[in-house]
């Protein structure tokens, strides 16, 4: 017995991390949050209209409803899938909503209630069809989807826009609890809801442990499947909360509203410092990039550069922000 | 449900300096939105106005809600608008009329609940029937034609199209049957396949008429490239650039359009006369659009409107003088 | 003065960002001679190949190819000198084919038209496998050969490349007996045609069949260089691990109680037929069989991961059905998956969580992770199995070999389990890590888990397991009591006896 | 010492390998029925000139879903192709604008080269700087849309200043085919020398098959990857001519959201997003099914609000009928093992 024991040494292991100042400050939210200081300065200093609270307020009115989207997404681009029908899905459902309201007669509330239903639907079947047919990859299910969602809501209103909502439902667009954009208050709500979720909660875990293998999470005892189909349900029925507000914010709908959404969307979880390499990413930095990008466009805004210009602009920063952290790297290795 | 606090007191008034004249129109690159936006620039300038521009990448009124909420900020005085949707700005526009802020949508509509007024580039009526006319007179009055809109939603088009059904009606035009209205989203590549379908399905077709500018100038390159010329009549509303090549090789006979520098002129002239506070927008009004005329405000479902004359028509005498111009 | 050495590497030492790999290592390599390197996992034996195939650069220190100073930049320039590797985690392409596989990046092409010479391709590849015994078709897609035949793969690649040095890192640690013979044979060949070759391996018998001298490295440093008759079993082991091993295999002290598994009849059409066993608590049941034989897959229908078409199993007598993996382990039965890279471990997380990933339920209230918990689980089971690393934080990547298969058995650990099955727990594991894997399982043993070891190893087989079942192309071919068993016994019954007869003949 | 060694070898050819073979075969039979139900409902869709007018307007996408391959096989994505389309697209149709007299061939090499130098920077940010490729090409698409507004101005060319060689390009006919046509086709010869008898060819499979291993064996994956990119910005600006030849103007907005049918076609045609497979064959067949939607759909008069859902349904109904019977003759396969 005695000489077994001696067959390994004993070893301990640490627990606790000495404290790094380098471990502190070498996190891509620091960059991010320099860029948006960066982004804010600079707005102040173009427009005499940008830096007060009235005008950041309700700047954040203009972009947050996309927002909400992102934090599902960011999930799905962490779990190394993509989602490219959130935009067709925001369509539909509001369209859905709409024509139950005005062609059908239902009360809003219920109306309310079939655009989430509808939205969490569309991201059923896409997390359905993802886990059954593996082979068919989430880009391709999903571009699928995203014609195929936006045909219905063309089959279902046409040429048609439908509106005439009654007063109580343009709060969610216009409203204000205390001062405070209704809108900002659900996104801020939201933010802690996912980042309580993706960081600190098993399901978060699993989400972050599919993304880094999704064989060893399923042989781990994970039901990756059920995980997968729950996050595409997840931006489905936010893609339905957007629906809510863009619409509220617009009093009617349309089946071309939300075009090209997937796309700023995708952007603002890729800034943010989520990867689709998968495993990795943080809701602070995706909710950072999100008021980056958001209050640059409303900045530019408001010197009237033309819309063209701020193409460049993202596209520079988003492709700047993403390379430099990788060009420092390789000038440390040389 | 809080009251939103105003963001500014009041738009104008408060405002020394010149007053601030914003254009919204549909998207950037648009050829004919670009020329509406001279027009209306430089005659804002001329009458000593502050003139900003902006547009959307893309056609949708989300993006024309966020730059109204940028120009609402900035306190402008007066906002044009060539509306991407005719109810979903309304919230926005809304807003901005309660902070004082003049408005006015040109070319096509928003709702009479969020505007002062609307300019018309052309009576709507006159636009529909006159190209029955032009199409009848081309296939003798007799035949099958179709229509190539643009997108299924375009507001304007569908208008069109119903004065076009409305004049149709008529004894004269018995003999002419219209086989299909067909959407080319103004897409090119799904114009030339729209109008590339229409001709086989319908052998016998005479006349293709197109109002909107991308499906006219693909209609009139699937004829050129097919030698249809001469068999298969092509009217509706163009770039008289863009079908410059069409109407000489004979494709397309005429074609109308109004001039979209006037209509930016037209627009600067009422946002000009609104933000002055010489007119309100009340029926019956008289607007001063100086060269081009003095107009009435006339009615508009529950809304007023000026209009700005009939469709011009371009034709192979005078498309040669226009075609440099837009 | 002529060159008695065709690879000469002095004082080499490589520095990884935190870590020093190698530390000093010298080395000689002479012309047709088979030569082992041996040490512990993370030793920095493949740190120290990739060096000579230009993968790393070293730090420090020169390489003399044929008495001439050389320095490569890139893999490309090492082939160039005739320097071919068949890496550790075989490297293919899976989505091409075999001859592709070969032939990537050294084409044949016609000698006008510059274009690939396909024909003439396929027809050299089907010489060379058939040169290595195999008759392969070359036109295979590479992701339907079993491990074995891709490692064929990779050693005709080599040749192909005519390369005068090759080195083949743990190329047996997929391999059963018959197949590594099948290697050595083809090694030996390789050695009379005048190629070096650089061989390393965990196992003892794969050194002292073939190589003539042996080089051991421990931690990052080099200890020596002896020929393989002048060193004893036991120094060697000292020379490794730097200590005695005094018995690597435990004292067994059976004392089987209930039995806990029993499966029944189990099919799965084209996998395996007719499986039937049973595994008392306490009891470690061996299993063996060539490889394809079918193990990996009996277990995976056991654990949940691939459905069986007919058959039963029963868990303390109750017949339970796992839709899952996460219903096997609720049932209590746990596996080792065989490829701990793929299947079994997150290699950039950190130890932590790792192995904490299957237990988050018993470490979370209402979902919500409670942290300290989750520490001092990872710490308690990383100390159980001796992980080597400073602290639970350490990436999964900068372990060892040995190391991670020692996480992904702590991790097993953490649920509450009845049956573990493990498939290959010790494959690519050294020496010292191997004895403290098998005293594990013997003290899980003893703690009353009923085990399935699943190996090719036939020392280990015979020297951990009560009964040994042998698999032979999907069926049960023997079921042995451990009791006066001999390798040769095991060998018939998992080859059939034609195929012994002609061997011994 | 002799082994037999017939268990380790393939001696029954391998189930998934036979398969492989027939791997369009889903896709193919999809068309035929599809096509023969059109044919019912409208007997001018299988007509010579429709079939032409097919052709001429399925060539683009071809020559794209092409490049868009290689791309792929590489592990990678390019959405940027739209906007390289409209860029080349505009700075050639302003160059013929200002100076009529200019060669086609030279409008066709100049467009070429812009998209090249387009695709070169995509390459090296994906090369060099090791961006993921969505990232840099979601970046880079807003970048030179922007760009096409800017060389633009808001501005238009249209038919009257393209001199008539230069509409030529897309509208003339060689052999009763459209130029179009000989075009698509001499790359899908071109690709199918280049992907299956050149050394760089498979060196693309190999760094999408296996990236670590093509590092080991010496591959220049960052080389490959450059490659891979700019002749795919180079096929886009050579389709921005094309794009502009045929509709003869040439706007800030040309092809946007191009890139989706591209990408689109692609997957239709069983080219892995996960990288390292992919066959011209089924690329073709691919393109050739939207293609026909795209002709189909008009023809059987289906209401336009209608033609976005069936687009959508019949391509996720095309991928999932050639999973199914990709997994059923796997079955039968497998059966036939056992058995
Ligand atoms: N790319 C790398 N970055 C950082 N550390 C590394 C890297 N590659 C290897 N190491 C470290 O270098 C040491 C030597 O590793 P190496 O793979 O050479 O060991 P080995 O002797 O081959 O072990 P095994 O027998 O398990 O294969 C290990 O501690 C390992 O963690
Ligand atoms: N000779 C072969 N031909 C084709 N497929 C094979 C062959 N050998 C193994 N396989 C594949 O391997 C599977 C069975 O191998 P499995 O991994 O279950 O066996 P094993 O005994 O665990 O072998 P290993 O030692 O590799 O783990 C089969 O389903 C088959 O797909
Ligand atoms: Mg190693
Ligand atoms: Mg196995």
């Amino acid at each position: 017995m005695e000489q077994k024991k001696q067959t390994y040494q004993p070893r301990t292991l640490e627990t606790n991390l000495p404290f790094s100042w380098k471990r502190l400050f070498f996190q891509w939210e620091w960059m991010l949050l320099l860029i948006l200081i960066a982004v804010l300065l600079l707005g102040s200093y173009v427009s005499p209209y940008f830096l007060n609270y009235p005008s950041l307020r309700d700047g954040t009115m203009v972009f947050l409803d996309k927002a909400l989207i992102v934090f599902p997404m960011a999930m799905i681009m962490i779990m190394r899938d993509i989602d490219i029908s959130v935009g067709s899905t925001v369509a539909l459902s509001s369209v859905v909503m709409a024509t139950l309201y005005t062609s059908a007669g239902l009360p809003m509330e219920v109306a309310i209630i079939a655009c989430l239903a509808t939205g969490a639907i569309c991201g059923l079947i896409n997390g359905l069809l993802i886990v059954k047919f593996k082979e068919l990859s989430a880009v391709i299910v999903t571009l699928g989807t995203m014609i195929l969602y936006r045909g219905i809501a063309y089959i279902i209103l046409e040429d048609q826009a439908a509106g005439g909502f009654p007063e109580w439902f343009g709060f969610f667009g216009w409203g204000y609890v205390f001062g405070i954009p209704f809108l900002l208050i659900v996104f801020a709500a939201l933010a802690l809801l996912f980042g309580i979720v993706l960081h600190k909660t098993t399901f978060g875990r699993k989400v972050f442990a599919i993304g880094n293998n999704p064989t060893a999470s399923r042989f781990s005892g994970i039901k990756v499947d059920k995980v997968k189909v729950i996050v595409f349900m997840l931006a489905g029925l936010l893609a339905a909360v957007t629906a809510i507000f863009l619409t509220s914010r617009m009093g009617s709908t349309r089946p071309n509203i939300a075009t090209m959404y997937e796309l700023d969307i995708i952007a603002m979880a890729a800034l943010g410092g989520v990867s689709t390499a998968g495993g990795k990413g943080r809701v602070l930095g995706v909710v950072i990039a999100v008021f980056i990008i958001g209050y640059l466009q409303y900045g530019l805004g408001l010197i009237n550069l033309p819309s063209q210009i701020f193409l460049i602009i993202v596209g520079a920063l988003l492709i700047l922000s993403v390379a430099i952290p990788k060009l420092g790297g390789m000038m440390k290795r040389k | 449900q809080g009251a939103p606090e105003s963001s500014g007191t009041s738009g104008g008034e408060s405002n020394d300096g010149p007053k601030k004249y914003a254009f919204v129109f549909k998207n950037t690159g648009n050829p004919y939105g670009e020329k509406m936006l001279d027009g209306f620039e430089s005659t804002i300038k001329e009458l000593g106005g502050e003139v900003i521009l902006r547009s959307p990448d893309q056609p949708t009124a989300e993006g024309q809600i966020q730059i109204i909420e940028q120009l609402i900020t900035q306190k402008v005085d007066v906002i044009a608008v060539a509306g991407n949707d005719p109810d979903a700005l309304e919230p926005a526009l809304k807003k901005a009329k309660d902070q004082g802020i003049k408005v006015l949508s040109v070319d096509s509509a928003v709702n009479a609940a969020s505007r002062d007024i609307h300019v018309n580039q052309a009576n709507p009526e006159r636009i529909g029937r006159v190209q029955i006319e032009a199409v009848s007179e081309m296939i003798g009055g007799e035949g099958q034609i179709a229509v190539l809109s643009a997108t299924s939603q375009a507001t304007n088009q569908n208008t069109w199209i119903e004065w076009m059904k409305k004049e149709l009606e008529k004894e004269d035009y018995k003999d002419i049957e219209l086989v299909k209205v067909a959407y080319g989203d103004d897409l090119r590549d799904k114009s030339v396949s729209e109008t590339e379908a229409l001709l086989k399905s319908y052998p016998d077709l005479k006349a293709i008429i197109a109002p909107t500018t991308v499906g006219i100038a693909a209609a009139g390159k699937v004829l050129t490239d097919k030698g249809l010329e001469g068999q298969i009549a092509l009217t509706g509303l163009g770039l008289p650039s863009e079908m410059a090549t069409y109407i000489k090789s004979g494709v397309s006979p005429w074609m109308y359009l109004w001039n979209p520098i006037d209509v930016g002129k037209g627009a600067a002239y009422a946002a000009y006369e609104l933000g002055e506070g010489n007119i309100t927008g009340e029926l019956g009004e008289k607007v001063d659009l100086r060269d081009l005329g003095e107009v009435e405000v006339v009615e508009d479902g529950e809304g007023t409107q000026i209009m700005l004359g009939d469709p011009f028509k371009f034709d192979e005498t005078n498309i040669d003088e226009w075609k440099d111009v837009y | 003065m002529t060159n008695e050495f065709v690879l000469e590497m002095k004082g080499i030492s490589k520095a990884f960002p935190g870590v020093k790999a190698l530390n000093d290592m010298q080395f000689q390599l002479k012309k047709g001679e088979i030569h082992a390197l041996m040490g512990e996992n993370g030793a920095g034996k493949s740190t120290f190949i990739k060096i000579i195939t230009g993968v790393h650069q070293p730090t420090e220190g020169e390489m003399l190819l044929v008495g001439e100073k050389v320095s490569f930049q890139n893999p490309k320039q090492a082939q160039q000198h005739g320097i071919a590797a068949i890496y550790q985690h075989v490297t293919s392409y899976p989505d091409l084919s075999v001859t592709e596989n070969i032939f990537m990046n050294h084409e044949i092409r016609h000698q006008v038209w510059k274009t690939l010479n396909w024909r003439e391709m396929h027809k050299q590849a089907r010489q060379l496998l058939r040169e290595l015994g195999s008759s392969l078709d070359p036109k295979a897609q590479m992701n339907t050969l079993s491990v074995a035949q891709q490692q064929i793969v990779e050693i005709a690649k080599a040749i192909s490349t005519k390369a005068k040095i090759i080195i083949m890192d743990e190329p047996t640690a997929a391999l059963t007996a018959r197949e590594s013979e099948e290697l050595y044979r083809i090694t030996e060949k390789l050695r009379d045609e005048g190629t070096s070759i650089i061989f390393i391996s965990h196992r003892f018998e794969d050194m002292y069949r073939l190589a003539s001298r042996v080089t051991v490295l421990r931690d990052s440093n080099y200890i020596g260089t002896w020929d393989v008759e002048d060193i004893s079993n036991e120094k060697l082991i000292v020379a490794m691990v730097g200590r005695e091993i005094n018995q690597i295999f435990p004292d067994k002290k059976t004392s089987a109680g209930e039995t806990v598994l029993e499966v029944k009849n189990l099919c799965k059409l084209g996998e395996f037929e007719d499986i039937s066993f049973s595994i008392k608590s306490g009891e470690i049941l061996g299993m063996t069989g060539l490889v394809g034989a079918g193990r990996t897959e009996v277990c995976q229908a056991i654990f949940g991961i691939t459905a069986f078409d007919k058959g039963e199993i029963l868990l303390s007598g109750r017949s339970i059905r796992n839709k899952n993996p996460q219903a096997a382990m609720n049932n209590g039965i746990g596996y080792l998956a065989e490829d701990r890279l793929d299947q079994g471990l997150l290699v950039d997380w950190s130890i932590e969580k790792n192995i904490t990933l299957a237990n988050l339920s018993d470490l979370s209230s209402f979902t919500w992770i409670h942290r300290d918990k989750e520490k001092r689980q990872a710490k308690e089971f990383g100390e159980k199995v001796h992980i080597k690393a400073t602290s639970i934080f350490d990436s999964v990547n900068s372990l060892s070999g040995g190391n991670q298969q020692k996480v992904a058995v702590a991790k097993l650990l953490t649920k509450e389990l009845k049956v573990i099955l493990l498939d290959e727990p010790t494959k690519g594991v050294d020496i010292g890590a191997k004895a403290a894997i098998y005293e594990i399982v013997q003290q899980l043993a003893e703690a009353g888990y009923a085990v399935l070891f699943v190996s090719s190893e036939m020392p280990e087989i015979l020297g951990m397991s009560d009964r040994i079942l042998v698999l032979k192309e999907g069926r049960i071919a023997a079921d042995f009591v451990n009791r006066g068993i001999t390798q040769e016994m095991i060998l018939e019954a998992a080859m059939g006896e034609e195929q012994v007869q002609e061997k011994s003949g | 010492m002799e082994i037999k060694t017939e268990n380790l070898d393939l001696e029954k050819k391998n189930p998934l390998a036979l398969f492989y073979q027939f791997r369009e075969l889903g896709l193919f039979f999809f068309i035929v029925i599809l096509c023969i139900g059109v044919q019912l409902r409208n007997p001018s869709f299988l007509t010579g000139e429709n079939i032409l007018d097919m052709a001429t307007n399925t060539s683009i996408l071809v020559i794209l879903a092409l490049g868009m391959m290689i791309v792929l096989i590489t592990r990678g994505i390019d959405l940027s192709i739209g906007a390289v389309i409209a860029l080349s697209g505009m700075l050639t149709a302003q160059l013929v604008a200002a100076n009529p007299t200019v060669n086609p061939f030279l409008c066709l090499l100049i467009g070429t080269i812009i998209g090249a130098l387009c695709g070169m920077v995509i390459g090296l940010l994906v090369a060099k700087v090791g961006l993921l490729p969505i990232i840099a090409t979601l970046a880079l698409m807003n970048i030179f849309r922007g760009l096409t507004f800017l060389v633009s101005d808001g501005e238009w060319v249209s038919s009257y200043q393209m001199s008539e060689s230069f509409v030529e390009i897309a509208t003339g006919t060689f052999l009763g085919l459209n130029h179009l046509i000989w075009i698509a086709v001499i790359f899908c010869l071109v690709f199918f020398y280049f992907l299956n008898y050149t050394r760089t060819g498979r060196q693309i499979y190999a760094v999408g098959s296996n990236p670590q291993s093509a590092a080991v064996s010496g591959i220049k994956q960052g080389r490959i990857l450059f490659l891979v990119y700019t002749i795919m910005g180079g096929l886009s600006g050579l389709c921005g001519v094309l794009w502009v030849s045929k509709f003869a103007s040439a706007q800030g907005d040309t092809a946007s959201g191009y890139e989706l049918t591209v990408i689109a076609a692609c997957i239709l045609g069983g080219v892995s997003i996960a990288g390292g497979s992919g066959k011209l064959a089924g690329v073709l067949l691919g393109a050739i099914l939207l293609g026909i939607l795209n002709n189909a759909l008009p023809l059987l008069n289906v209401s336009p609000f209608w033609q976005n859902g069936i687009q959508g349904f019949i391509i996720l109904l095309a991928v999932i009928v050639n999973a199914i019977v990709k997994r059923r003759v796997e079955r039968i396969h497998l059966l036939r093992r056992a058995g």
